[in-house]
């Protein structure tokens, strides 16, 4: 299990190899990744995510303790960044190992859903005209219902 | 003497991301209250507090959440991460 | 949209973040790939997949056509390898693109469900004690009435 | 004049991946009898039909489905991608 918290980039595809590779005995890996969208309609300079230093990683890692007691997984990677972010870098990556799809599948979209609405992080995204923070969706605080 | 954190748009219409509060406070609601009454700017940001979220020690809890003993609390939007 | 059937090895991640980074307004990524699991009880020692060449493509294409008019993505991509393929070799991967991570997520696990279902591969699993062919399971072909 | 392909065991107990039949059946199951009473082989491999799948003209298909016009019928166990 590993969480990671940080400012640099990091690349999807090397550290979705590296997780892969590391496995044995696991037939299903599943990653999601999350890219700041460049929304055309905005014009977005660039997105900046603040975080709570000191709770963040413990946060993430009850998520990821609670995925690994629920379903049975080999593995579990997250990587989240925060900081100044433009329109197509990676915000963040989640991946899986299990034995069967159905875990690695679920656990991934579990994480995501609790990393969504429970790991302290917020956006803001600034373009020329504006300065907003984003606002949590009803249905990614309701998506936690169905755990 | 508590540390007080504030995220996100609570951080910025306090104006600050953290002080130490002299306080005798026992929840998150005495202390919300203690802090309205000081000044306008916290009165402003706590209007709301459905649109707030609050962590003692680094955990989630709720407004009614004992502060005694503790060491941080802090307050911020809904997260939105991922 | 891509599909590829072939004998070669594939990189996962470079394939991974080639897809990521074709992407324009796409801020959700799922990806899955299966691997060839090293089991200790069977000591397999490799796996001959054998498909129906002519039909594969075209019963991958229309999984992927059935996606696409399901779900909002902004692109596709299924790799699945046959022939011999030994332990901890990659068999197959997919990847989906969405504004949204729900559709990119739940396309992901469709095209999984009726790739192995409704591709027509077949897997052998050799060691040195035996020759079997990959008995379908029950779960698999009931994991379909979910769609 | 049809092609007949077989795959994985199938083709393992029919002993070739494809032959060229000259057949007169209507549907697949009339080619299934047909071939079944050639010989054993054929009868060994079709006798458990729900343990088969089908595909005629690359398109997976019932038993029941005709053949009239066709130029490949493929027989084969259920399918194990991914």
């Amino acid at each position: 299990m590993q969480v990671r918290v940080q400012t640099e980039a990091f690349d999807f595809g090397q550290e979705a190899n590296t997780f892969a590779i590391a496995q044995t005995d696991m037939g299903a890996i599943v990653t999601f990744s999350g890219i700041v969208r460049n929304l055309a309609e905005t014009k977005l300079s660039y997105m900046d995510i603040e975080h709570y230093a000191g709770m963040t990683e413990k946060a993430i890692g009850k998520i990821v303790d609670e995925a690994v007691s629920r379903w049975s997984l080999g593995d579990v990677l997250v990587i989240h960044r925060f900081g100044r972010l433009v329109p197509e870098d990676l915000i963040m990556m989640v991946a899986t190992a299990s034995k069967h799809r159905k875990d690695a599948f679920e656990a991934a979209e579990f994480l995501m859903d609790y990393l969504k609405s429970r790991a302290p992080f917020w956006k803001k995204e600034v373009s020329d005209q504006s300065q907003d923070w984003v606002v949590s969706k009803v249905e990614d605080r309701n998506a936690l219902n169905r755990w | 003497m508590i540390d007080v954190l504030y995220f996100a748009w609570v951080r910025e219409r306090i104006g600050e991301a953290k002080e130490t509060v002299e306080t005798e406070a026992e929840t998150v609601a005495d202390l919300v209250k203690e802090l309205s009454e000081r000044e306008t700017r916290y009165e402003l940001a706590f209007s709301d507090l459905s649109s707030l979220r609050v962590a003692v020690d680094q955990e989630l809890r709720d407004f009614d959440a004992s502060i005694k003993g503790a060491r941080e609390v802090a307050f911020f939007p809904p997260m939105t991460g991922g």
